[in-house]
Order: C-alpha cells, then structure tokens, then sequence
C-alpha cells in the first residue's frame, strides 16, 4: 500500500462533560478505503469533523502530505481535497440540487462580475445524480426532497469535489438496497482512481463489502484496526460493545391477536390516484419495504394525522376512525417514530428530559404546573432502560451522537401507553448493539400486545426483525410476506414492482 | 437566573447607581414613585409581546390598539357613560378578540405575523382616527371616576397600582411560562413548531393563545394608559410602543426566532428602557439627545454583556449548550 | 445657595420654539439668579410630556411653563403639577386647570388673518385646498375654523384639508395629488410651518407658481423668501419671542411674590402678525438679529 | 416568475384599474410621473432591507439614517459650500460606513440584527436632533444646484430620475442576487449560516456586505429624499421609514426568517404601497383613513393570495411539489 498522504496524531477533544476522543492515531493512504466503526458516540463524527476543519482538537496534530498543523480550517480541507458528507444534512432548501451541489465554489461566467453559470451547473450535476440513480434532477428545488433523496444529493455534492479524500459520514442511513449497491459501486471506482474513502456507518456489511481497513472506536478511543479478510461482522461487533451478539429475530412469544390498524382504499396527497390496503395485528411487527419515494412515509404520516387523509378508511380494532391531528392519533395510542428527527422528532436545543416529556406534558404536571423532578426522574429511567449515552438528562438533545438522538425520540413514546407504534427507519444511524436494544425493545412491546409498523430501508432488518412484510411500489401495497417466503430478493422484487417468481 | 438577565440586572443597577450618584433625587421616593408607574405601564403589554416573540411570532399593532381601545373607552364612559366595570370589561374583550383575530389570521390562514400585525398597527390607527374625525377624546373636565382612577392611577404607600398589576401579571405569566405545560408548549413550539405537532401539540391553538393573551394585556393596558393620560390623540396616542415593546423583550433574552426569552428577562428590560427615560430627564440631558442616550446605553450594555460572555469566567459556563440546566424553561 | 430652575416644556421639537428659546435667553440675561431651561419633549405625544414634567419636579424645578399637547383634556395632570409647583401655560390654554396665567396668541384669531388674506388673494372666489400635519390637534382644528369663519359666504371655499402626520414627503406628494387630482384648485393654504415651503416647491417644480396662491402660517426662511419674491401672498406669524421673554420675566416674579403682573383673567395675549411682501424685510431683520444669525 | 411576484402584480393592476375607474386622472402622465418619483424614492433603501432581510437580518436604522445624513447633507452644501458631487459622495461613503458599523456588531461581536439596528434608529436620529438642536435644516431659500437638482428631482421625458435610479439599481441588485455568486451566498447565509460556514462560504464577510449595500443605498435614498422635501426636520424626517421598507420587502415575498425573497418582488411591493397612498389623495378618501386603506389593502391582497394558492387553479402549480419522473433507473 502506498504511503499515507494524511495523518491524524493522537488527537484528542472533549466536550463538557464527554471524552469524545482520547489520543486517536489514523493515517490514509491513496487508494484505501476505511471503513470506521464504533457504537453510537463513539467519536466517529467528531474525528470527521476534525479532519474536515469543522472542529478542531484539543490536542495532537494533522499531517497533510508531510505538513503537520495544530487543526484544519474548512478552507485547507477543501483545498487539501477533502470531501465531506456530514451526518447531519446540511442542505439548503431555498435552492435546487444543482445549487447545494456546488454551493461554495459554484462555476462561474463573465469573469469580473462573478455570475453564476447555472447551465454548467446543472450539466456537471445531472451525470453524478445519474450515476446516484436519483429519480430527481438538478432543478429540482432540495424542498420538494425526501430524506433519502436529499442524502443521494450530499453524496453526489462529495464526488462533485475532485477529492483525494471523500468523508462518507453515514451516508446510507436512509437509502435502500439499491441506492446502496450502486454507492458501493462508486467508491469501488473511486478507488480504482486513486481516491481515499473514510467510510462510517452502522449497516456493517456495506464496511464489509468496501472497506480494506477497518478502524474501531470505542468511547473515543481506537480499540482496533481489522485489514483484509479480519473484515467480519462478528469481528467488528466484537471489538465495537466488547461482546458478541445474537441473531436478530426474536420470535414472538404468542400468535398474532386481532386486527389492530387497518387502512382500506386509503388515498395520500402523494399519490392519489393510488391506494394503500394494509392490515397490522396486535403482537406483530410488520415490516414495510419499498423503494425511496414509494410513499411509506407518507401512510404513516396520514395514520398519524400529519398530512390530510384524502379518501379510503383507517379502522382501529375494526371500528373506523377520523384521525385529524397528531393530538387525536397520540389519545388513541398510535405513535409516529418519525424519519427525520431533526426536523420533526425533536426539539434539539431542549434538555433530553423534556424532550422525554413532551408529548404527555400533563402526567408529569399536577394542575397544570409541571414538576421537573418527575420529568427527570421518567428520563433516567428512560436513559437506563435504552441505555442513552449521556452525562446526564439535562443535556441538549442536539448535543447527543445521532444514534442517542433516535434513542430519546423512542423514550418520548415508550413513557406513554401505546396501541400502535409506526417506526419510521426506527434505527437510521444507531449501531448495531443499539439496534439489538432497540429490537428487543420492539419485541417486548409487540409481546405486550402493541401492534408494530415498521418503515425500514435496511434491508437486513426488515427480514431480520419483522414477522410479516408488506412492501410498497409507487404509492401502493405490491405484496406482503409471509416469514417463510422472506428473501432479499423477494423483497426487492416486490419493491420494483415486478411478480414473485 | 440565566446569565443574560443577570448581565441586565447589573446593567440597571450599574446605570441606576451612576444616575443616583450624579443626581441624589434619582432616589427621592415620589421619583422612584413615578418611574414605577411608567414601569407597570409599558410593561403589562411588553410581558403579551414577549409570549408572542417567543412562539416566533411578533406582535407590532398594540400602540395601534391603544389608539383604538382608548377612544372607544373614552366615547364609552363619557358619550355613553357606561359602568365603567362594564365599560373596562369590553375593552379587555376587545383587545382579546383583536388578538383572536391576529392569531387565526396567523394560524388558520397562514399569513405571515409581521404582515398580520403591521395590517393591525395600519388599520386600528386608521379606524381610531376616522371615528375620532383626528380628533381628541379625552374625559370632560371635572368628570372623575374615582374607583377606576383609583385603580388604575392611584398608589398605595406610594406604589402605584399600575406596577402592582404588572407585577402581579409577571408573577402570574412568569410561573404560566416557566412553570406550566402551556408554557413548555409556548417554548416547544417558538422552537420548532413541526416537531412539537409531532409530539401532539395543537401547535395552532397554543399559537393563537399567545395573540390572544397578548390582546387582552393590551386591552388592560390600553386601559391603563387612557387615565394616565385622561386623553387621547389618536394619530399619535402609542406610537412606537410596539417598538418599546418589542425592544424590552429582546433585551431581555427573547430571540426573535423564537423558543427563547424567560419572564423575569422581560421584566428586567422594560425597567431598563424606563429607567433610561427618567435618566435622560433627571440629568438634564437635551431631550434631541434622549434616543441617542437610551441606544447609546443599550448598545454598550449589550456589547459588554456578550464581551464578558466571551471571555469571561463566570459566565462562560452559562454559555456552552451542553451544560445541563442551562435551559430557560427551568430557572425562574 | 442653588439657583432657582425655571422650566420652558414646548410640545414638540420644532423651529418655532427656537424663537420662544431666544426670548428665553434674552431673559436669563436679565435673571441672573435663576437657570432657566428649555425642555423638549422627545415626541409630541401627552403621556411623554407628562413624563418630563413628571421629572422635572423631581428634579426640583421652582416653576414650570408649558404648552401643552393636548391641554384641553390633560387638566388633571396639569393640575398635578401645578399642586407641586407654579405651573403657567403658553401657545395653547388650558382655561380649566390651575395655572397662573396663559401667556400666547388665539389660534382662531390667526385663522381669521389668514382667511382675510385668502380673500384678498381671491376677490373673485375659488376653491381651496389646505395643508396641515395633524387635522385633529387644536392648533390646526383652532386655525381651520378661523378660516372658516372669515371666508363663510364668500366666493372662496375650502375644499379638503389633507393631514401628512408631520412627514415632510407625504406633506408634498399631498400637494402633488392635489394638484393632480383637482386641476381647477385656486389656492393652498399651509398650516404647519414646513407645509407652506413645500407647497411653494411643489408649485415652483410644476411651474404653476403665480397661478396658484398660497397663503401661509409661521416663518419658515422659504416662507418668507416667497414672500418677498411675492409668489406668497403672505404668512401669519406669532411671536414665541415675546411669550419666551415675558413668560420668564413673569414667573421669576411670581416666585418673588409678585403677582401684579398676571391680569385678573390670567390671560396675557400676545397678537400674532401678517407678514405680505411690505413688511416682511423688517420682519425678517429682527428675526434673524434676535436669532443671533 | 414566482408565483408570489405573479399575485402581487395581479394585487397592483387591480387596485391601479379600480382607481382609474373611479378616478380617470389616475392615468394622468404627471400623476403617472409623480407615483413613479415616489417609487423610486422609497425603492432605493427598500431594496438594500431587502438584501438584508434575504441574509436574515433586519435593517430599522433607514428612516434615522436619512435625518442624520440629510441634515450632514444640506449642512455641507449650504454651510460649508462643498461642491455638491463631493457632498454626495461624502454622504454615500456615510451610509456604507454605517452599514459596515452595523455588519461588524452583528457578525464580528455577534449581537442581534435587531438590537444593533434598533440602536441606530435611536442614535442616529438622537445625533442628527442634537446636531441641529432640534431645527429644520433646509436650503436657504433661492439657492440651488442645478446639476444636482436635475440628477434627483429631474425629469426626463417625464420619466422622474428618481425612478430611473431605481430601475438601474433594481436591475443591478437583481442580477447581483439572482445571478451572481454572492447573491447565491446571500440566500444560502440567509437559510442556514452554518451550512453555509461548512460550505467555506465566508458567512460574515456575505453579512456584512448586505449590512453595507444597505447603508450605501440609504446614503443615496438620504440624498434623493433631501432633495425631494429641501428641508429636514430631524425629529420627523424619515420616521416610521424603515416599517415601509420591511414591509415592501415582505409584501414582496421576503421571509423575515432569511433565505426567501426576490428583487422584483420588492419592487412590485414598494410599487403597491405607493399606489396605495396615490388611491387615497387621488380618491378624496380622508387621510385619517390613509393608513386604514393600505393595512387593509395589504391584508386583503394578501389573504386572497393565499387561498387563491390553496385551493386555486393556475397558482396551484406552482406550489405542487415536484412529483418525480417514474422510476425507470430503479428497475436496473
Ligand atoms: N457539539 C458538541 N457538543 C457537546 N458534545 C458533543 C458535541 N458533538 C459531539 N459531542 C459528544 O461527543 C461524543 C462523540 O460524538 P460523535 O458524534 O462523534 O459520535 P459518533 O461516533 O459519530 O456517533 P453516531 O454513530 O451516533 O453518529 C458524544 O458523546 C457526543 O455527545
Ligand atoms: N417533505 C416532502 N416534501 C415534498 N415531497 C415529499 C416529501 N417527502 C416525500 N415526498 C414525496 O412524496 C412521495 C412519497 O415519499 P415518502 O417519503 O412517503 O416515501 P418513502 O417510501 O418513505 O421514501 P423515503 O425512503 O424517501 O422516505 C415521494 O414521491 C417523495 O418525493
Ligand atoms: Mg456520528
Ligand atoms: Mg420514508
């Protein structure tokens, strides 16, 4: 392997309160891709960010190309090559794709006056979001995007950059199967030029499949380095959480009960000449597959009263109901993990604890005044029980590692009683002993005799963890699973709309 | 206490001891007296704008309302000579129903809150004065009230009422506030009104109600305002006040983005704003000079305020967001 | 022993209280023993004035002047004062309260000099169009109806009275929209000072200056130079001086006991004049020497 | 065209159509003329809110800006007889140093947009009453500056140079922010300062721009409106200005959020509001109603605006989101 063009020696940072990183030593070699792992506030950002001159150490130094320097600015990471893909989107949504592609070094016409040369723009964009399979083009304004297309539009703003190195910061959290394939694909042929990777993600066997080197982080340290074939699932949990894990599904403990939630003929703004029929038993979890743009974030956002129900029926226990507002489907224990928990699942400059309590403000409150020892209290237990990796409840949402975030987001409605729970990519970018957490925790609740409805992407917990799936083409349901006949590949020829063989 | 309401308080004590130094009758009880009076004044309808500010919206008609509500007041107890109990009751219903009116406008037709409330400070004032003909209303000499005078202009061991009722609405809005899960709400949904529906907020009710309170304080203080002045010139009657108002609340922490302000904030900036007026006055400053002196001492309050915010020590652990406890909703 | 303060409280920052101001002066130069003061207001708004009245007993003032903004319906407030300390009224009175005396003009009255130079500017009739800041405060309704009075069943009408709120712009596309709106408008009448120069810009720009007359109050430099030049038939002026110079002169006496100089109806009018083409150099001469420009 | 350009321009012809018919005089080329003069006049500054708001921010120093720089203005001129071109310059270069003032407190020391400015208003118009001790400054009576006098107030073929100013300045502001990189920056700072910032976007330096393209345009506003009254009262002169200017820019679509907003839709604002006080001289309404009109104008347009959008026919278009081609590369 050649010699690393960039260093980072033994950097550390901290956070009040938080060791996000303790003395990490990384080097990257032209050509190489990295694949770094690590639970959830295990650091893995922050040393991105670092390197992408967002933050800068507390201690230890940077090499470029045999130049050591204290930190990065954004200015010498641009121009030293680097190419980053936050974890957090940071997108412009006044603007269309092509503009948030090149925002910072747009091309430019007529010399002295500095216009902007949107043609160009746009030229230099289409092939990249070709390459992407994005179903949007670069005028398309970032707005009108779902999460997932917005995440293809950072990725393809990172292989805009003639980069040497291209920071991938979870990028697949909310792509399915396909979009994933053909990234996989492109960083093979980034590769194949001479382009470095830093790949992070949770879905250890896209690291699998790309990475040459595996670097582990746990609780800001580097506990170890995985080359060649050590590159296994097993092995990387292993160093990760410091122990092995089961498999994922956990049988349920009953036979499915009644008929919980029931959608016939009903019609979203999405796709309205389209209609979904969907049927979820108390004691399951059924899954719901499909393609970016199929429109499962939108039934859920309708059954949990966000967007207007434009025709067909929502029964609850066979009796049909009017769900006008979040407040209506809350009072009848239906429950919306949402997918963009930025924007919608929380309030981030707000204390963990009163995020916890948000959405059942008056079981904590007695006559009206609210007694914040309760809602500390409910949120340590809450902490405990997830296993939220934080000081303590008092701190920002905002100032959480992704993976926490969704964990305070499901605390929000595990405090509550629930009936129905619609997890919308309920474990976008939470590690893999989280995500066990997290699906026991779904387990026990469906055992419980809640009915679970599970929006997911990865294709790997939608067969791992769901008892039944259902799985959506174009704003329709185009065929449901039984466990028996669950394979990848039936799931993917369902989302495409295709026949089962 | 958050830090910036210290870094306030410090301020009007900073700006009250130099006043107090150079003119000793600064603190002449019947000063202090009077001083207090303006306080309650223009502080009951600061606390209304304040809620709105900090659900993201902004409230810029209430000196409009004045001119409104006070002719109508004056017309109802001297052309009609209504109760004046009654007659006060149906003021503070119109300004609750005018800030019903701004908050469905806001809510359930979507228009944005600077537009609706600009409308306002345009259309109230236009109405005072056409039905006024520009003319001035005022009580017919010799007429007294003396309940409501009392009430309104009267002082008790030479606190006047006015300040009692702001004190006692502060006390009242602040626990609601900082207390109360209608508060939380209010916070919740200046922050991010998305997330808060998500979580099952009626975002567009707890949004009305902060134009709703806001309307009755203005009511109230329309009130107020009308027996402190006895008349009222309808073109010019609270003018700007909608900017005192305003002014008062950002000084005191509240983000104009909204989800940020604390009460005791709001308190504190208008006895700022109050205590600059009587400044400029009491030290003979020339009255062309008493906007610049009130910026003046605004700006390098503020300026010092973020300056030792910077670098300083205390303060410094007040700033960094991951300190726990460091959320308005939790301190008084 | 501390000099005894003597406040002069105007309604409102304007050039006119700049000329009671010289006549305050030319009375601190002969009252030696008291600081006299002159007090704005920093808006015309009757809560503010309150304010500083207010502070200024605070203060420790001995006696206060005051043109009220809006005497009429502030008696009880002015009545506050004048418990505190002795309270006298200029430019506007307020008849009701228990000040010591009133020293200013007759708005009304000045209405009627003006009304009169309307009529002569018109001796055949005509409609009319007039200019003010603030239609409903009394000095322009006081003024308006002077007018009224004088030109009532004559050939001369006045039309409209369009209010600017004291914004300088608005006061001249007034002018212009009148123009534009009523093509057959004879002559414009400016009530506020700053009113009358910008109808003489406005019709000068357009070149309908001579075929349009103006008459104006007060003695804005424009003003008079438009007089002089004749393209304005004449203004109507008080005389602030007086009020400022006597004013003080009297209260100094007061609170040396004297009270021979107040008459028994406290009322001390001081006439206004009408400035025309014939007198105005003279005029113009003692403003500006008791101006000290 | 977005489609709020496009209902505002419906909202204007309407209001011009309804006058008209009432009032045939309204099409006279020189009330035509004279509508166009006060377009140009409130446009200049409107515009250079608008960059501001756009980033953001908020600008509440004009209306102060003009009475200091106007007084500064007709000082230089008449007292100190500097050549007029040198005067002009020397108040242009005034107005971006404030405007460069105003950029450094918010971006370098980091306080809010609105303190900052709402300081200027009051300091700027304390300084300018205290300059002139509260006189009308104005030029002496016969003096004038023909060349000056031309390029502001002139006329052109009827077409009022004020308005030619602005049309230039539009035109340029327009490619400047929809066509250039830095205006490209302006919306970016303006939705997400710290994307942008991530973005090596310099977030600052883009802020402070806006800061001093508005000041410079206020400085040129401030020599047009000085021109247009002669005469300056500083404690009046230009108030409530900036409410005008914030207005036009939010009429015009500008979000006071930051990161929305269009140059034609400013200027199709300032357009409507001044056809609005033509409406009331032109249609004899009292002008106690002047400011009742055009709130309820502006509510009205507004309100129909949005419903024509929620439930209309062409408009409907324009706010569908955009539904995405079929999916053929996915079946691949
Ligand atoms: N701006 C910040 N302020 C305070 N603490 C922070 C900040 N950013 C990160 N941290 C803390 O630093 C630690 C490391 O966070 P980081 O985001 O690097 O984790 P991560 O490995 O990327 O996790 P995830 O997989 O959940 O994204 C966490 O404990 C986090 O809470
Ligand atoms: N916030 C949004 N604004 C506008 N259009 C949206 C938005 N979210 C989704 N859409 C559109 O609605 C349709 C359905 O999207 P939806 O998000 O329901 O699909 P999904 O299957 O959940 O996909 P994803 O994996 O992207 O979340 C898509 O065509 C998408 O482009
Ligand atoms: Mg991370
Ligand atoms: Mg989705």
């Amino acid at each position: 392997m050649a010699d690393p063009f960039l260093e980072l020696i033994d950097i550390s940072k901290s956070y009040p309160g938080v060791i996000a990183l303790k003395g990490v030593t990384l080097s990257v070699a032209p050509g190489e891709v990295i694949g770094l792992v690590g639970e959830n506030g295990a650091g893995k950002s922050t040393l991105m960010r670092i390197l992408g001159g967002v933050a800068a150490p507390d201690h230890g130094v940077l090499r470029i190309d045999g130049a050591e320097r204290a930190a990065m600015t954004i200015d010498a990471a641009g121009k030293a090559g680097i190419a980053f893909v936050h974890q957090e989107l940071n997108l412009f949504d006044n603007l269309d794709v092509a503009a948030n592609v090149f925002i910072g070094r747009e091309p430019r016409k007529a010399p002295p006056l500095r216009l902007l040369d949107t043609e160009a723009m746009r030229q230099r964009t289409a092939p990249l979001l070709k390459k992407l399979g994005a179903d949007f083009t670069p005028a398309s304004p970032v707005a009108d995007l779902s999460l997932a297309q917005r995440q293809l539009v950072e990725i393809a703003k990172a292989l805009s950059f003639d980069a040497r190195l291209v920071i991938l910061d979870e990028p697949t959290s909310s792509l399915t199967v396909t979009e994933t394939n053909r990234l996989l694909k492109i960083i093979a042929d980034l590769k194949a030029t001479g382009v470095s990777v830093i790949f992070i993600s949770h879905r250890l066997q896209e690291v699998e499949r790309c990475a040459d080197r595996v670097i582990v982080l746990r609780d800001g340290r580097k506990v170890g380095e995985l080359t060649g074939a050590e590159i296994q699932h097993e092995a990387m949990i292993r160093l990760m959480i410091g122990r092995d894990l089961k498999s994922l599904y956990i049988p349920p403990k009953a036979p499915p009960g009644a008929e919980a939630l029931a959608l016939s003929d009903l019609r979203t703004s999405a796709f309205p000449d389209k209609t979904v029929d969907l049927t979820v038993r108390e004691g399951e979890i059924l899954g719901l597959a499909g393609l970016v743009g199929s429109g499962r974030t939108e039934v859920a956002r309708v059954v949990f009263g966000i967007d207007k129900q434009t025709g067909g029926e929502i029964r609850l226990k066979g009796e049909p109901v009017r769900i006008a507002e979040p407040r209506e489907a809350i009072a009848r224990g239906i429950f919306l993990v949402p997918e963009d928990r930025k924007q919608f699942g929380l309030l981030l400059d707000v204390s963990i604890s009163q995020n916890i309590s948000l959405p059942d403000l008056a079981s904590y409150a007695k006559a009206w005044l609210i007694k914040p020892a309760q809602e500390d209290a409910n949120a340590e237990r809450q902490k405990r029980s997830l296993n939220i990796k934080t000081p303590n409840v008092g701190v920002l949402a905002g100032a959480l590692s992704g993976g926490n975030q969704q964990k305070v987001v499901l605390a929000k409605w595990l405090s509550m009683k629930p009936r129905i729970i619609i997890f919308d990519e309920p474990t976008r970018g939470v590690d893999v002993g989280a995500k066990q957490e997290i699906y026991e925790l779904m387990r026990a609740l469906s055992d419980s005799g809640v009915a679970i409805l599970m929006i997911s992407s990865d294709m790997e917990e939608v067969i791992g963890v769901s008892d039944r799936i259902a799985v959506m083409h174009e704003g329709r349901i185009s065929g449901l699973l039984e466990r028996s006949r669950f394979s990848e590949d039936n799931v993917l020829r369902l989302a495409v709309g295709r026949p089962l063989n | 206490m958050l830090k910036k309401d210290l870094g306030l308080l410090i301020l009007i004590l900073v700006v009250s001891a130099t006043v107090a130094f150079i003119n000793p009758r600064f603190l002449l009880p019947i000063n202090l007296s009077n001083t207090m009076n303006l306080i309650g004044l223009y502080g009951i309808f600061s606390i209304g704008v304040g809620l709105v500010i900090i659900t993201g919206g902004i409230e810029l008609s209430v000196g409009s309302m004045f001119a409104l509500l006070g002719v109508i007041f004056v017309d109802l107890l001297s052309t009609y000579e209504i109760n004046w109990a009654l007659a006060s009751l149906i003021i503070v219903i119109a300004g609750l129903i005018l800030g019903a009116l701004h908050g469905f406008l806001v809510t359930r037709m979507g228009l944005q809150p600077f537009i609706v409330t600009l409308c306002g400070l345009l259309i109230y004032r236009g109405i005072a004065r056409f039905y006024t003909e520009d003319a001035t209303a005022g009580f017919p000499f010799g007429v007294t009230y003396p309940a409501l005078q009392w009430l309104t202009t009267g002082r008790t061991l030479g606190i006047p009422h006015s300040f009692v009722a702001f004190i006692i609405i502060a006390v009242v809005m602040g626990i609601v506030l900082h207390r109360s899960v209608f508060g939380r709400y209010l916070f919740a949904v200046g922050k991010n009104e998305e997330a808060a529906r998500y979580s099952g907020i009626r975002t567009k009710r707890v949004i009305s109600s902060a134009y709703i309170i806001c309307g009755g304080l203005a009511g109230l203080a329309a009130l107020f305002l009308t027996l402190y002045t006895r008349s009222i010139s309808p073109a010019t009657h609270g003018n700007f006040y909608e900017l005192y108002a305003i002014a008062a609340a950002v000084l005191g922490g509240c983000s104009l983005r909204g989800g940020e302000g604390s009460m005791l904030g709001i308190v504190l900036g208008t006895i700022l704003l109050q205590v600059l007026q009587n400044l400029v006055n009491l030290l003979g400053i020339p009255s062309s000079l008493n906007f610049a002196v009130i910026g003046a001492v605004i700006l390098f309050g503020v300026l010092a305020d973020q300056q030792i915010a910077r670098y300083g020590g205390i303060t410094q652990f007040f700033r960094r967001k991951t300190v726990p406890q460091a959320m308005p909703e939790k301190q008084g | 022993q501390d000099k005894k303060t003597l406040a002069f409280v105007v309604n409102g920052a304007s050039d006119f209280w700049k000329i009671a101001e010289a006549g305050v002066k030319k009375a601190q130069e002969e009252l030696p023993n008291y600081t006299l003061e002159l007090k704005y207001p920093e808006q015309s708004s009757a809560a503010i004035q309150q304010r500083l009245m207010d502070d200024l007993v605070a203060a420790g003032v001995a006696a206060i002047m005051v043109s009220a903004v809006d005497p009429k319906t502030s008696t009880e407030a002015l009545d506050r004062i004048a418990g505190q300390v002795p309270l006298f009224t200029t430019d506007s009175d307020a008849p009701q309260s228990k000040r010591i005396a009133y020293i200013g003009s007759s708005n009304v009255e000045l209405g009627k000099d003006a009304g009169k130079l309307m009529l002569k500017a018109l001796p055949d009739g005509g409609k009319c169009i007039g200019f003010v800041g603030l239609p409903g405060a009394d000095n322009a309704r006081e003024r308006i109806e002077g007018v009224q009075a004088t030109i009532k069943g004559s050939k001369v009408e006045m039309v409209d009275v369009r209010g600017d709120d004291i914004d300088f712009a608005r006061a001249k596309r007034n002018v212009a929209d009148a123009l534009a709106a009523s093509p057959d408008v004879a002559c414009m009448v400016g009530f506020y000072s700053y009113n009358t120069p910008l109808i003489y810009e406005t019709l000068k720009e357009s070149g309908k200056l001579g075929q349009i007359k103006i008459i104006g109050f007060d003695e804005d430099p424009v003003t008079l130079g438009g007089v002089r030049e004749g393209a304005i038939e004449g203004t109507v002026v008080q005389n602030p001086y007086e009020w400022g110079y006597q004013g003080m002169k009297l209260m100094a006496k007061v609170l040396e006991g004297d009270k021979s100089g107040v008459p028994a109806d406290g009322l001390i009018i001081v006439p206004g004049q009408v400035i025309d083409k014939a007198n105005v150099d003279a005029f113009e001469t003692e403003l500006k020497s008791r101006l000290g420009k």
